[in-house]
């Protein structure tokens, strides 16, 4: 078996002493093999002891306070915002801190239904997404249109995983106002072409949304680039704590979008009568932000700058195409995607012929090796392939050739227990 | 026995490759959708009473299931167990699958309630498995309870 | 200096020790005294502990996996949820997790515009607030009866810093939707007759939300007894970490509420057309939840509830008396809000006459001890007693009679230095 | 000299006790109020040129503040510095003010342009107070630039 591989991190095995975790032994003395990546990623050492520091150090309220803790914390919670902001090319003033991906998401769709003028969806307008989305990215967009009136329309799938652009001169139309679509599936791993859409989506005046939240853990991203108006990620996909999202918008936008939370913080002044509200990005940091938290992902996106994105994007796609080398390998596994490791992400979901995804998720754990199993929040995309629930294993930078290997091992021992060849 | 073999009994792998009393079958009282939305697994399931009485008796109940071994063995063994019980005593047997089902590996079954049944008893140390192992038992109650429901009337609702 | 005030927590010392940073030393050797809790409380090494053993050892996603670490993980999220519920005697079903406390006010207003039946607020529908919120308890109520053609009225403060209640018979009427009203006020200190006042509106068919952000960290709370229907705090003000806040609704309330964010997790099943939604608590938690937090809240209410809440109670109504007095000390200096320590919490608000409290805080922080000076995000409050900002001192359960005595000194050296007398 | 007193200097609260230019006088071409939402110091400030061209001179700068001594004192030295300076001058003034201000305490203010503003050099050290010594500042700039632009067109903003 091939410990080798081009492309693989240098130094794989110390950045696995970065993760305290991997450390770990399951049940019956198996190691942890920890193929859930796409599901949430695990933190580094450096990442848990920034916030240990912060709270045992340094903790206070933020923004509201003269003392010194206060100016520590402010400080602190500022530089994360800074140095998410350099991740990602973008100014600090357009990073705005939520609660995760999925409220960043919302909190646009919630806003456009209020927002005055041009942005505002109404009646007869149009809100474009795909079949491929995450809950996060339909959900919000249903409530919405259902809402305001509006129309729900997307972007088909073609049947080797892809987007159907086939009529986008149709979908994408005089009426559309918004344009939301994800980066790079987490079900399919498909990357779609994002910029190529959102010009078209620009050329017929409409916002476009992106999902990040399996871009930017993976590849280098640049927001301007990009060709987004809006991007979201979430902070546990790079290594960062729970309880931190962030919103990128292009400033313009985020000044013309009302307010979604309000509360402590996101105003400027306040009467029983009306209230006026802060600049960006405080406009939609409503109550105590995620101060810990952003103190935390600024550790973990420099944890990854440090490393390269460019090398953690090399290493995925070595990993991703051993894996799918491996998986090809086992009779009666059907994989759900792209079959090219250079132009997909590093989640691989698949099917395993008369063996449910559970019955192969809890075999593979008897073993230590944890995959996701079930629909991953894309039913449609499930639905759209006939398929009910799957398996889906997924790499990130810290994972190694020996850990596929294993993976494949326990896809033969499943099919020997439940007896199928 | 390792855990795993005691959840994967030859009982549950028997049931979950050749399901009891499997498919939509008329006649029925009530019909209900049940899904475990966070792996995705559905049943839809009917009741067949032949009263609506408390003495009412389970003529049948029919299913389509979509789900791993634990789930679909599970319903597969509820229609052995409960069709042709006085819905009294299925309750009863309800009760103690929930029980079996929560204990988290410590409740000891009845086999002269349970049966087939007892072969559960090893999915209980797998609190993610323990709702795939319910999904059609929580089905089956809310169906039965419609049914009752509806003819006692709104005041009158079952335990 | 009485060392022993009656009703100080017994091994005080001890349990300062558990809190790692009031060990710190601040600018010029002074040690820290940190009156700042009704902003953000310390954290003790518990829940710190706890957080890193959760990062460290059990770090994955919840709900959504079959494997190990996914049900440890699941395991670790849901007792947070069970030691909260029995923290403010709830169900655990009836225990939401939020981003903070703004976020749950946030929540309620927000998909009582989207309710369907008798609770949805629209033109002609009265909610009713008070003068002494919070800007998180403000805001979210002026967005939605403007954007709904509701009517927002409030009842006035009384010269002592209390609720007048003298027009309640006009201001509770048929008319009136929701009563929304803070337990404990975060500048006066006030703690306000809830129960009465929910008693009242519940008699005229309002819905009761209690903000009870400074009433759960200082006293013990039953959300029953309380008469709420719906109530809310956050976890960094209970020491517990940012990052997460607690929605407590009745079932049949929030069973009622349409769902707020769209997303991952909140959802029974999803189709391009439409979705239809989880029970509750998950209904209102899309995407991935605050895990490590919900972990480090389940310690922190953990820590609470060792010590005690009648022993908390009764030391901040020690410390508090000993604040006033030692206050009342000051020449020049003016209390806002009740001068009984009975029947108010541990938040002191005061002016100094002819010193700025911005200034006023700048030279306490040089003597170490940090205190808050601003609006307390209560600036109608504020205008009420025509004060532009005040300083506020903010004891919790580590609180010495020291560090008031420290305060107090550091007042009178204030003056000296700005030459008032 | 500690800190505190070098944010606290004698001219600093002098303006403070004293502040020069205070109240709200006519003529003015526009009126601003800005508020540091963080602590609530509110200024409501006028300016009054004496035309508007690119040598506009600055008449008057009048104002009513509410805040603490650094943001008082701020605003009142920087009427003493401005009145009567051309609007090019001013803004050569207040880009000094400013780096000085967002230096972290690193800058070397110069005298000749800031006079007495070279006093809040200590303030520099202490970033939650560094709105306060600003508040003013940009107020100015904001009804400067409204009378400018209102004049010069949509197009042609100042920088
Ligand atoms: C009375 C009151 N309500 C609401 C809040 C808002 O809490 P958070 O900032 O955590 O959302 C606070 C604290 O800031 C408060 O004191
Ligand atoms: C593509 C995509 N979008 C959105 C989300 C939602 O992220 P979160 O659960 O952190 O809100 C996820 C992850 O769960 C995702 O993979």
């Amino acid at each position: 078996m091939p410990r080798n591989l081009p492309g693989l991190l240098d130094g794989l095995e110390l950045i696995r002493q970065d993760f305290p975790i991997l450390g770990r032994t399951m049940a019956d003395g198996h190691p942890l093999v920890y193929l859930d990546s796409a599901n949430t990623s695990q933190k580094p050492q450096v990442v848990i002891d920034t916030m240990v520091d912060h709270l045992e150090r340094h903790n206070a309220n933020v923004a509201r306070a003269v003392h010194q803790l206060g100016g520590e914390a402010t400080e602190a919670y500022e530089a994360g915002r800074e140095k998410v902001a350099a991740f990602i090319g973008a100014q600090r003033d357009e990073v705005v801190f939520t609660k995760n991906a999925s409220e960043a998401l919302n909190l646009v769709a919630n806003t456009l239904a209020w927002a005055e003028g041009d942005l505002r969806v109404g009646p007869g307008d149009e809100v474009l997404i795909t079949e491929m989305e995450h809950h996060s990215n339909i959900v919000p967009w249903q409530l919405l249109t259902e809402r305001t009136g509006a129309t729900l329309r997307w972007f088909g799938l073609t049947d080797d995983g892809r987007l159907d652009l086939s009529n986008i001169d149709e979908l994408v139309n005089e009426r559309t106002k918004v344009v939301s679509l994800t980066w790079v599936s987490n079900m399919l791993g498909t990357i779609n072409p994002v910029r190529e859409i959102a010009d078209r989506a620009h050329a017929a005046g409409a916002l476009v949304v992106v999902d990040a939240s399996q871009a930017v853990p993976q590849m280098p991203v640049d927001v301007v680039a990009s060709g987004a108006d809006l991007l979201a990620f979430t902070g546990h996909k790079v290594v960062g704590p729970t309880g931190i999202g962030v919103l990128w918008g292009c400033r313009d936008v985020l000044e013309k979008l009302p307010p979604f939370l309000g509360g402590g913080e996101m105003i400027r002044t306040v009467t029983m009568e009306r209230s006026t509200y802060a600049d960006v990005p405080s406009k939609f940091e409503a109550g105590t932000p995620p101060i810990v938290e952003a103190v935390g992902l600024g550790a973990a996106v420099d944890y990854l700058g440090h490393v390269g994105m460019e090398n953690v994007r090399r290493h995925e796609e070595a990993i991703t195409g051993y894996l799918l080398d491996g998986l090809s390998s086992v009779k009666g596994l059907s994989i759900l995607g792209p079959k090219d490791p250079h132009d997909r992400g590093g989640a691989v979901s698949f099917e395993l012929d008369q063996v449910h995804p559970h019955d192969v998720a809890q075999l593979l754990d008897s073993r230590g090796v944890a995959v996701r199993a079930g629909h991953h929040c894309t039913k449609p995309a499930h639905q759209r392939y006939g398929v009910q629930a799957s398996v889906r294993a997924s790499s990130y930078l810290y994972t190694t050739p020996e850990e596929i290997d294993a993976l494949v091992e326990g896809l033969e021992y499943t099919k020997k227990y439940f007896r199928v060849d | 026995m390792s855990d795993l073999d005691a959840m994967y009994q030859e009982i549950i792998l028997d049931h979950y490759k050749n399901p009891h009393h499997a498919g939509l079958r008329e006649p029925y009282e009530a019909e209900v959708h049940h899904v475990n939305p966070t792996c995705g697994d559905e049943v839809t399931l009917r009741v067949h009473l032949d009263s609506t009485d408390d003495d009412a008796v389970i003529e049948d109940v029919s299913y389509d299931a979509l789900g791993c071994s634990i789930s679909q063995a599970s319903v597969s063994v509820l229609t052995d167990l409960l069709i042709g019980k006085k819905v009294k005593e299925a309750l009863d047997v309800h009760e103690e699958f929930l029980a079996l089902m929560q204990g988290r590996g410590t409740v000891e079954p009845d086999e002269d309630v349970l049966e087939d049944g007892i072969a559960f008893a090893g999915v209980a140390k797998f609190p993610a498995r323990v709702k795939c192992a319910l999904l059609g038992w929580m089905a089956w109650k809310d169906a039965t309870t419609q049914v009752v429901a509806r003819t006692a009337g709104p005041t009158e609702e079952m335990a």
